[in-house]
């Protein structure tokens, strides 16, 4: 460990650094994989997508309601766990 | 009389240290907070009962041979919070996150609330009184990750004596979300912005759903090994949940195995709450920077979902579910989509909001590796 | 044929000693009683099966290594007894007693039953053959405590030896509580007395709930702390329950954690019931002690809640729910109930000996405590 | 230990009055802290208390129904655990 | 930059081995079979992961101090599969077996697996580099029990370093019973013998179904102790199931208890999954030796239905139940039924074929005491 | 062990006979034990027997139908643990 305050910093500094370099390269590749996965999926037509891609702000109050519902459900599962 | 005098001397009144009664004190508010004001019961309620009973003179229930130091054994192993883990993965559903996969940018954002913190741990070495190593200003900083098992997990291995503080803050600034994010989220974002509506998500199907776990496993075990025990048994849990073909193992980890451990991991962190360890200058300092922490991160959530409206104008993303990316799952969604409705009522921004927050998991994970390979 | 006789070598048959075959006899007794008689079945056809598996030669079932071995640790740290006490306090509503608190004196008066088998074990060292230390009196004793896991969780730290022995004769006599009990009560109230109706009971607020099981555990932690982690266990169960805020939490007490810890408790003791640590002298005296302690602690709580009745004559209370003193939640509340409609049948007591009955699991536990801190 | 019988029989004795004497103490200071709490939560009406102290001997059948089935409820969640 | 450097040598991809690898492919083939292809799911996903997760880099998951080396204490104290069986025996129901009890000589026919495997192992010596001591070849016989739970309680004894080869084939070839032995019976019988209808079972009482588990408890302990630790701890399960008085215990044995330790129990398993131990010839050879061993069961089972016939041909029994022997409960049993309807769709076969299911897994408990008190 | 292959495989040759000797010994005696332990419930008539022994095979296609609902509830029981 260092001994004196401004170097103990500095190697905070250079962590933070490193590591938020680190996040972000991570969940970037992770983004980058989810597009490619998802794309090979659907090309292979391994499964129906309902609508491939967004389906537009015209989405009925119906399926709003549904899909808050489905929100809900998700968010309950997790019985304020963390 | 002699064995008068002899039961006099074995009552905790004519033993109690005045730490002790403090820490019972400390014990009764985080169940009264459990209880009352509903501040993550599941956990503060065995947390803070673990601190009473700890904290009982003569009795010894956390000292060596005490039922608290067996159950100890389950932190100390890393076994609890990994189980934890393992059940919070096994309630997770990636849709949301999968169907917009940008909105894993947020989750990372908001990780600069650990990093900031570390910073700001470190500064506090300036306050005469407080020392941090870099080791406790590492699992002090995972408190911006808003996830429990995580700081348990980090604080078990970097800093043990810091572990009833460091829990703590971390469930305790959890359940103040409502009342930590608002104003932030308010202040840096315009109305307009909170009235951004967003297009329903696409729909995504079981195979992308059961993929998922395994890429990120595998993504963890090249870049950073060091994640992969957290990352790991959060993907067990959600391929036991996506896999779709062990339905009992599956309901098993989301409730009764999740259960029984979180009572056994509340009162084992309770336990580390002694006089000695939490009655200090130190734990203000962590008690200060969790609340830095929190904000620090809701802010850089936000910020970041204004800096990709700028990049890509197309698909506009409300700057609100950027505050999701801290974790604090459901709760910071939830948050989001509350602060949305002031705007707009008809405008729901749950679902939008829960991508973020389970990208928040997976970016504290990954910072926590970080911290677990880069600081010994 | 070397084979063949290294075969019957290891066959049970050609190693069986005849104290394992009596005490597997012992086991199918137990699991008799369990299966046929329903004694305690949920406590008694593990240990009975527990017994027949440790006596089983060559096996070695219950040595080092052997399945039994490991579980038993989780007697010898207290963990399993003390789990079981937590699920009980989960299980338990003090509404009863909160609502009319002077029940809780026949709780207390029903320990005489312990003290007396205390002072019978010391008398027996009278007959020849039998040598109790004042260690093993005071875990004979709390058989009278009418509470499983207080007398294991005592006969754990006290007489390891004598566990199974206890272990038995406590459950057994819980389970023979509806045959002992009534010609007590009979014999020591007069037809009037047992025909007295009890005022209903008022309405017990949530808030008390919520704040007995603390109050409690701050009363035992200032005067006995050898009490709490006994207490504390059963307090934290309680709390769990009446708090309302972590319901799955309870359910998982009361349910899987309690019925998991259950099997491999009555494995554990049942593991304890070998010839040479059963087939003594000792162990019939051990059972006759038992008999002793229930009718003695019988007869406490109903004279006393007759002296009741005398001190204050106003609200009388009816002495058959002083019965109900003993514990054996709650087969002997049942008992009072039975006995009172003999008498008149629409005379409901067995709400009112609710009171005294979980009374009496405090009043043993305390009693445990006492001896825990003053016997060594 | 002590060497002779009587004094081990005295030693138990005192034991004996002793423990009964806390087990009484015990549970006689929490009568009286009951009784205090629930004085002091009616007192600041801290709870709704459905009719504070005894309802009398007039308790209609219908209550006396309400209350055995409370009873039989309680009793069976012990499930015989002890 | 010395901090990246650091980083880059703590990642996976700088430390892989080939090993490892290849292992992790081989967790993700295991995963494959078992979502896609539903072989065995509930205990191949654990075990795929865990081979997964053991086999990262670095990260040292499996290793001392990791979460999987704790979970694999639990296997090598034998506690988990012996808890396993317990459940398992909660979920049999003997009915059918003791309905007919001339099957259990199918159950014993078909471990003619079991030793054929044997003398196929000792045999395997004979190709250039293999090397399967006495002890490996015993440990590696038992996959022709087709019993999942006494293969891994056989090889944590005998043979712990072949213990993940040995789980995984016996769970494939469990998921390959449909395959696997539909062909041998169809050779092995005639058109008129698939067609034999048999007699509807007769009614069978809850006191047979309660002295059961005793008898067979007797009988092992007698005759053969060393396989007194799993079948004893079938028959609690069984007894737990039938006795009819503890419902919430046989509630918890079947569901949750059974849950939790298969998550552990695979996990523990998957993490002996290393390439030194499973990447040598030897796999090969067992994987070689587990189709040998099922289809030799197979074949036995079905041989002795037809001597049966011969002997006593009054009660004809089909022999195509003789399958069920080999135990691979309920799969083999449902492999009988439907092979049976191919030459007439109204000839249940299934309850007829629990018989020899069940009996299937006591005769491959009983050679495993065998092997375990005659190989050391 | 064994020195020469041989010797070895003799050895396993003499364990697998003793060993299905004692499997056939073992269920042989089951089979003995459970016709008697039948034989004698029936005779004390200790519990109702629906109908004692075979009902032979004119058993109508409604008991069918119950019995392959209980076989397949057994089964499932199982959920392919093993
Ligand atoms: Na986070
Ligand atoms: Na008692
Ligand atoms: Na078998």
């Amino acid at each position: 460990m260092e001994s004196s305050l401004s170097e103990f910093l500095l190697s905070g500094f250079k962590l933070s650094l490193i590591g938020m370099g680190i996040v972000f390269m991570f969940l970037s590749l992770l983004v980058w994989i989810i597009n490619i996965t998802s794309k090979i999926l659907q090309k292979y037509s391994l499964e129906p997508q309902e609508l491939p891609g967004y389906r537009g702000l015209g989405a009925t109050a119906e399926s709003e309601d549904a899909e808050i519902v489905a929100a809900i459900s998700a968010a309950i599962q997790w019985y304020r766990y963390r | 009389m002699e064995g008068l005098t002899q039961l006099w001397q074995s009552t905790g009144l004519s033993n109690f240290e005045p730490g002790q009664a403090v820490m019972m004190a400390v014990g009764f508010l985080l169940l009264y907070l459990a209880i009352r004001k509903e501040f993550e019961p599941l956990l503060l309620l065995p947390i803070g009962f673990g601190a009473v009973l700890s904290n009982i003179p003569v009795a010894g229930i956390a000292d060596e041979g005490g039922i608290l130091s067996y159950l100890y054994l389950g932190i100390k192993s890393g076994v609890f919070p990994l189980l934890i883990f393992m059940g919070v993965g096994a309630m997770t559903d990636f849709g949301p996150m999968l169907a917009n996969p940008k909105t894993l940018l947020l989750g990372a954002a908001a990780q600069f609330g650990i990093f900031g913190t570390l910073l700001g741990a470190l500064a506090l070495n300036l306050v005469p009184g407080l020392n941090f190593s870099f080791k406790d200003a590492a699992a002090i900083a995972i408190i911006g990750g808003a996830d429990g098992p995580t700081s348990i997990y980090v604080a078990s291995k970097l800093a043990p004596d810091l572990l009833g503080a460091i829990a703590v803050a971390a469930y305790s600034y959890m359940a103040l979300v409502p009342l930590i994010q608002p104003p932030i989220m308010r202040a840096l974002t315009t109305e307009q912005e909170r009235l951004i509506e967003m297009a329903q998500l696409r729909y995504v199907g079981r195979i992308e759903k059961i993929i998922f776990p395994g890429v990120l496993l595998i993504l963890s075990a090249m870049l950073l090994p060091s994640a992969a025990p957290l990352i790991g048994m959060f993907c067990l849990g959600n391929l036991i949940r996506e896999s779709g073909v062990v339905e009992r193992l599956s309901k098993t980890s989301q409730n009764e195995l999740i259960n029984i451990v979180t009572i056994f991991l509340g009162l084992s962190v309770g336990s580390k709450l002694s006089a000695h360890q939490f009655l200090r200058p130190e734990t203000l300092g962590i008690l200060a920077l969790g609340a830095l922490a929190f904000s620090f991160g809701t802010a850089s959530g936000v910020l970041m979902a204004k800096l990709m409206n700028i990049v890509s104008p197309t698909h506009k993303v409300n700057p609100l579910i950027g505050a999701a990316g801290v974790s604090a799952v459901p709760m910071s969604a939830r948050v989001a989509n509350k602060v949305g409705q002031e705007s707009n009522p008809h405008n729901f921004l749950l679902m939008h909001a829960m991508g973020p927050n389970v990208a928040g998991v997976i970016g504290s994970a990954v910072a926590a590796g970080v911290l677990l390979a880069l600081v010994q």
